[in-house]
């Protein structure tokens, strides 16, 4: 499979079938912790996305990324779209000009979007957010990108470090967002955002391997 | 669920119409945007005054736009965050050369989103303060959580600041005021019932039929405790008394009290409650000076109420006297 | 049973000692016997106007008494009128010289106690006179029921006519322009829930998931037909025509519309309702001169709503307008 | 037992304490086809007829039921206060002065407590009301009277007429009072003023007999 726009806008259309999919389940982590709102929202944001990019023929892998990063800013809403879009953002700019893809290139991308989430939302790991998925998919991307080893083989095993991820979060505290709130009660439950994070890598994983 | 709505996906933007079909002469409203605007704004030489926040809270905030209070309110989806377009479109809409004070209840969206905008407003010339509101006691605002919540005293703030703008005080003033009415505000709540976001179609969280949650947010997210059913007496202790403590409140001390509904409770209840709060601050001789009592800040159907103090000098109670006229709050004229 | 009270018995005495802890400045409160009497009441010259009924509707009456609207209001236990002693008590409270008015709701045990009461003031050489509401299309107003109910139309008169006594205007005139707003008010509710009587600990009646009930009355009893939940347009079509064919509203007509909520539906809703009403009524070509969107006249925290139309002349929108304090509207002052 | 004011006093005690027992099946009737307050109504009406006639040494037995009257206008509220409330002050108008009660005495009590009723409430029989409970047994007792039977059998033959009173209310179309509003739907359920009628009836029947 050629790492060029038609694949990565091929990967997002399948992230907004599944994160629609997922919807409810996603939505009911965050009523658990949260304020049930989190799949709604994803599925808004993803839905807008799949109708911007319909018929795209944009060969700039960057730009794609950016306008997927801008739609999320403007019609996810809650702590996510922030977040996602930012994330989204900063990996577009990071490949600005881009038609297809390296490993090199995709890590440079995950860094900044990784990046570009602390930022905004002042978190680090360990306090039960997406960050504790999509951190350690980072450094697993990086590990196979130093083994030498293949795009899919390199965003499967991210996908597979961001599923150990969201399975970490459950005995967390929640320190960060609004599942901060309820103290020890958020302990033993997974975290909708690192949820949702390791379903969109999930989804680039299977269609890399397809 | 059963809610008075037509579908779930137009539950805000029908909100939206009724609100503009409703009040004409307050308010104008960019319903593609949900966003309610002041019919007179921009006013020239007046310092713009915007919140916003998730649908769900009604009346705050779009039912306190209007004279002597929000000059806009960006209204996200329920319990959602407003997206950063909202609030430039708004910022720009009130800014009638004076600059414009963002008042951003402590929820990680709330921050972000108003955080972005705030950029861009930046970027199209217009002079920005923010000022974050975080009241809930409920919270331990330390380094293990997202800080305190904002809530009642939100709606408190809004009226103070919206009479000080309106007198034309200039932005940083209007700001410091915000900040120090939040520094002066706290409150607590706690709910017998959850409530349903329409699109998700279930509660939040489940109570038993003698159980109640104390300390829980205004976007039906649970809350620190989950206890037995107690009585309203019992209960306005365990709310005021955090919030007494917190604030340092002592003999001689004003303050203006709101016992806020979450939406779902009667009057009868809420004045039950008052009774009790009235009867503890008297025992400790501290005044209430001013008081609000009904639903201001809801969580859509929700049972349950919230109190709020906000230790009140002179010059604060003058800004809570001064006229408003919104949907929501309306005295002096 | 999930309410914020103490204990059953105590409700409406604790509510009482909310409300004198809370509005000092507007009424004073006789707890033992349940009356809320405007704080300057007797006012010489001016007609007295007082109503009551069964508490549980609040802010109906207790929260209309003060400038411009109520001089008192009679407390009932939830859902039970109130006794002949204490209109008897509150019309000499209230008489001014000008002699009083009693605004009636259409129940039997109101209409018997305060016919009762108005034998007991005779008696004490006060003229009263009295005027029933009822304006609930719902009932058949025939033979064979017991007339329709008073509801909505409660609220818009007790305004209305509250104005017209302030400006000193004579017993016979105050009466007859609460007839007429009655003859110019309908009404319809519906329920998406029951609710519970404190004292009886369960609900009133039982409605399925998706189940609603029309043209529920105000004490929580069951309505004219239990159907499957629709929409919010078709609710507000099922409450409206039946309001606007009976009052016989035609192209060029101006109206003073309610949209209440029954205590438990979040103004989210009632502004989604309020949306559909604008539409059929523009749709029709009747301005609507006047609204209130909010609780007025509830049933304690049953969800639901109410729609009422009075058809309003000049006269009656000026006084309207006029200056009201009270707990449960102010504007004006 | 001699019908004396210290029997009236003891039947009104055993009236108080079967609508304490009856008040919730009371409060379900009215919740069925009125507001469900009824047995809430006349629980505190008696409860505080009770206290009033403790340790009263009354002999006149029109004072002590006009005293009954008073004390349920003034405390029961609602439909049931008025009504009752007139029906106990015109049998205590009636019997004015009377230390012991003849059978006619009681029947012209009776006679004076339904018209009251009827006067203060402008019902008629077949509205699906008390009326359909007291006007039975008023007629039973006359009956009663005809045949020279004595007090006991009297108002034990009253009781059963307003039993057979109450459950004639059942297929009635409530035209009266708050199940009116109901129309058809108040079809199907017994009346709670009929009800709580037949009840004060066989409680006084009981303790005649006994
Ligand atoms: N400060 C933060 N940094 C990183 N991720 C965060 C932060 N705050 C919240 N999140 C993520 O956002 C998710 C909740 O998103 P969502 O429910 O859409 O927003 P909201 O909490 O405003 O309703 C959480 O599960 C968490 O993963
Ligand atoms: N007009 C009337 N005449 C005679 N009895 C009536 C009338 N209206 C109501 N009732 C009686 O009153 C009973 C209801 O009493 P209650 O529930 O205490 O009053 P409310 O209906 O005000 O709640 C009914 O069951 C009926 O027997
Ligand atoms: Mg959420
Ligand atoms: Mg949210
Ligand atoms: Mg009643
Ligand atoms: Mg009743």
């Amino acid at each position: 499979m050629e790492m060029n726009s038609a694949t990565v806008v091929k990967c997002l259309d399948l992230i907004a079938d599944a994160i629609h999919e997922q919807r409810q389940y996603l939505t009911d982590l965050d009523a658990a912790i949260g304020d049930g709102d989190h799949g709604i929202n994803m599925d808004r944001g993803f839905s807008t996305v799949r109708t911007r990019l319909e018929g795209s023929s944009e060969k700039n892998i960057g730009a794609v990324l950016k306008l997927v990063g801008s739609t999320l800013v403007s019609t996810v809403g809650g702590a996510s779209g922030p977040l996602y879009g930012t994330a989204f953002l900063r990996a577009g700019t990071a490949l600005e000009g881009k038609e297809t893809l390296t490993l090199d290139d995709i890590c440079e991308a995950m860094d900044a979007a990784v990046a570009g989430i602390m930022q905004r939302g002042k978190a680090a790991t360990n306090e039960k957010t997406m960050l504790d998925a999509l951190v350690p998919a980072q450094q697993a991307m990086h590990k196979a990108q130093a083994d030498g080893a293949s795009i899919a083989l390199a965003v499967q095993r991210a996908a597979d470090a961001a599923d150990a991820g969201v399975k970490a979060t459950i005995p967390m505290l929640a320190t960060k967002g609004r599942a901060s709130y309820l103290g020890e009660r958020s302990i033993g439950h997974p975290d909708p955002g690192a949820t949702s994070s390791a379903l969109m890598l999930r989804i680039v994983a299977n269609a890399l391997a397809a | 669920m059963k809610k008075l709505i037509n579908s779930v996906d137009n539950v805000v933007k029908e909100e939206m119409e009724g609100i503009a079909a409703a009040h004409s002469d307050l308010v104008r409203v960019d319903v593609a945007n949900m966003i309610v605007i002041r019919a007179d704004a921009p006013i020239k030489g007046k310092v713009g005054v915007i919140s916003g926040g998730g649908s769900g809270h009604e009346p705050m905030h779009g039912g306190f736009v209007g004279l002597g209070m929000l000059d806009a309110a960006c209204a996200g989806h329920v319990f959602t965050s407003p997206v950063p377009d909202q609030m430039q479109i708004a910022t720009k809409a009130v800014n009638g050369g004076a600059g414009v004070l963002h008042i951003v209840k402590n929820y990680t969206g709330d921050i972000m989103n108003f955080e972005i905008a705030a950029e861009l407003a930046q970027a199209d010339g217009i002079n920005v303060e923010s000022v974050i509101i975080n009241d809930d006691v409920a919270v331990q605002d330390s380094l293990y959580t997202a800080g305190r919540r904002g809530v009642g005293a939100t709606v408190l703030a809004e009226k103070i600041v919206g009479a000080l703008a309106e007198s034309k005080a200039d932005l940083h003033t209007v700001a410091e005021m915000c900040r120090k009415v939040n520094s002066m505000g706290r409150s607590m709540g706690m709910a017998l019932t959850s409530c349903t976001v329409p699109a998700a179609g279930k509660p939040t969280f489940d109570l038993g039929e003698d159980e109640m949650e104390i300390g829980i947010g205004i976007h039906g997210e649970p809350g620190r405790k989950r206890m037995k059913l107690a009585s309203a007496d019992e209960i306005t202790e365990m709310l005021t008394m955090p919030v007494v403590e917190d604030l340092g409140l002592k003999q001689g001390d004003h303050v203006i009290a709101m016992v806020n509904g979450m939406g779902g409770t009667p009057l009868i209840e809420l004045y039950i409650i008052y009774r009790k709060l009235d009867e503890i601050l008297k025992g400790m001789g501290v005044g209430i000076a001013r008081k609000l009592i009904g639903n201001y800040i809801t969580s859509l159907e929700m049972a349950g109420c919230s109190i709020t103090l906000v230790k009140a000098d002179d010059e604060m109670i003058k800004l809570w006297d001064a006229p408003v006229h919104t949907a929501g709050l309306r005295w002096g004229v």
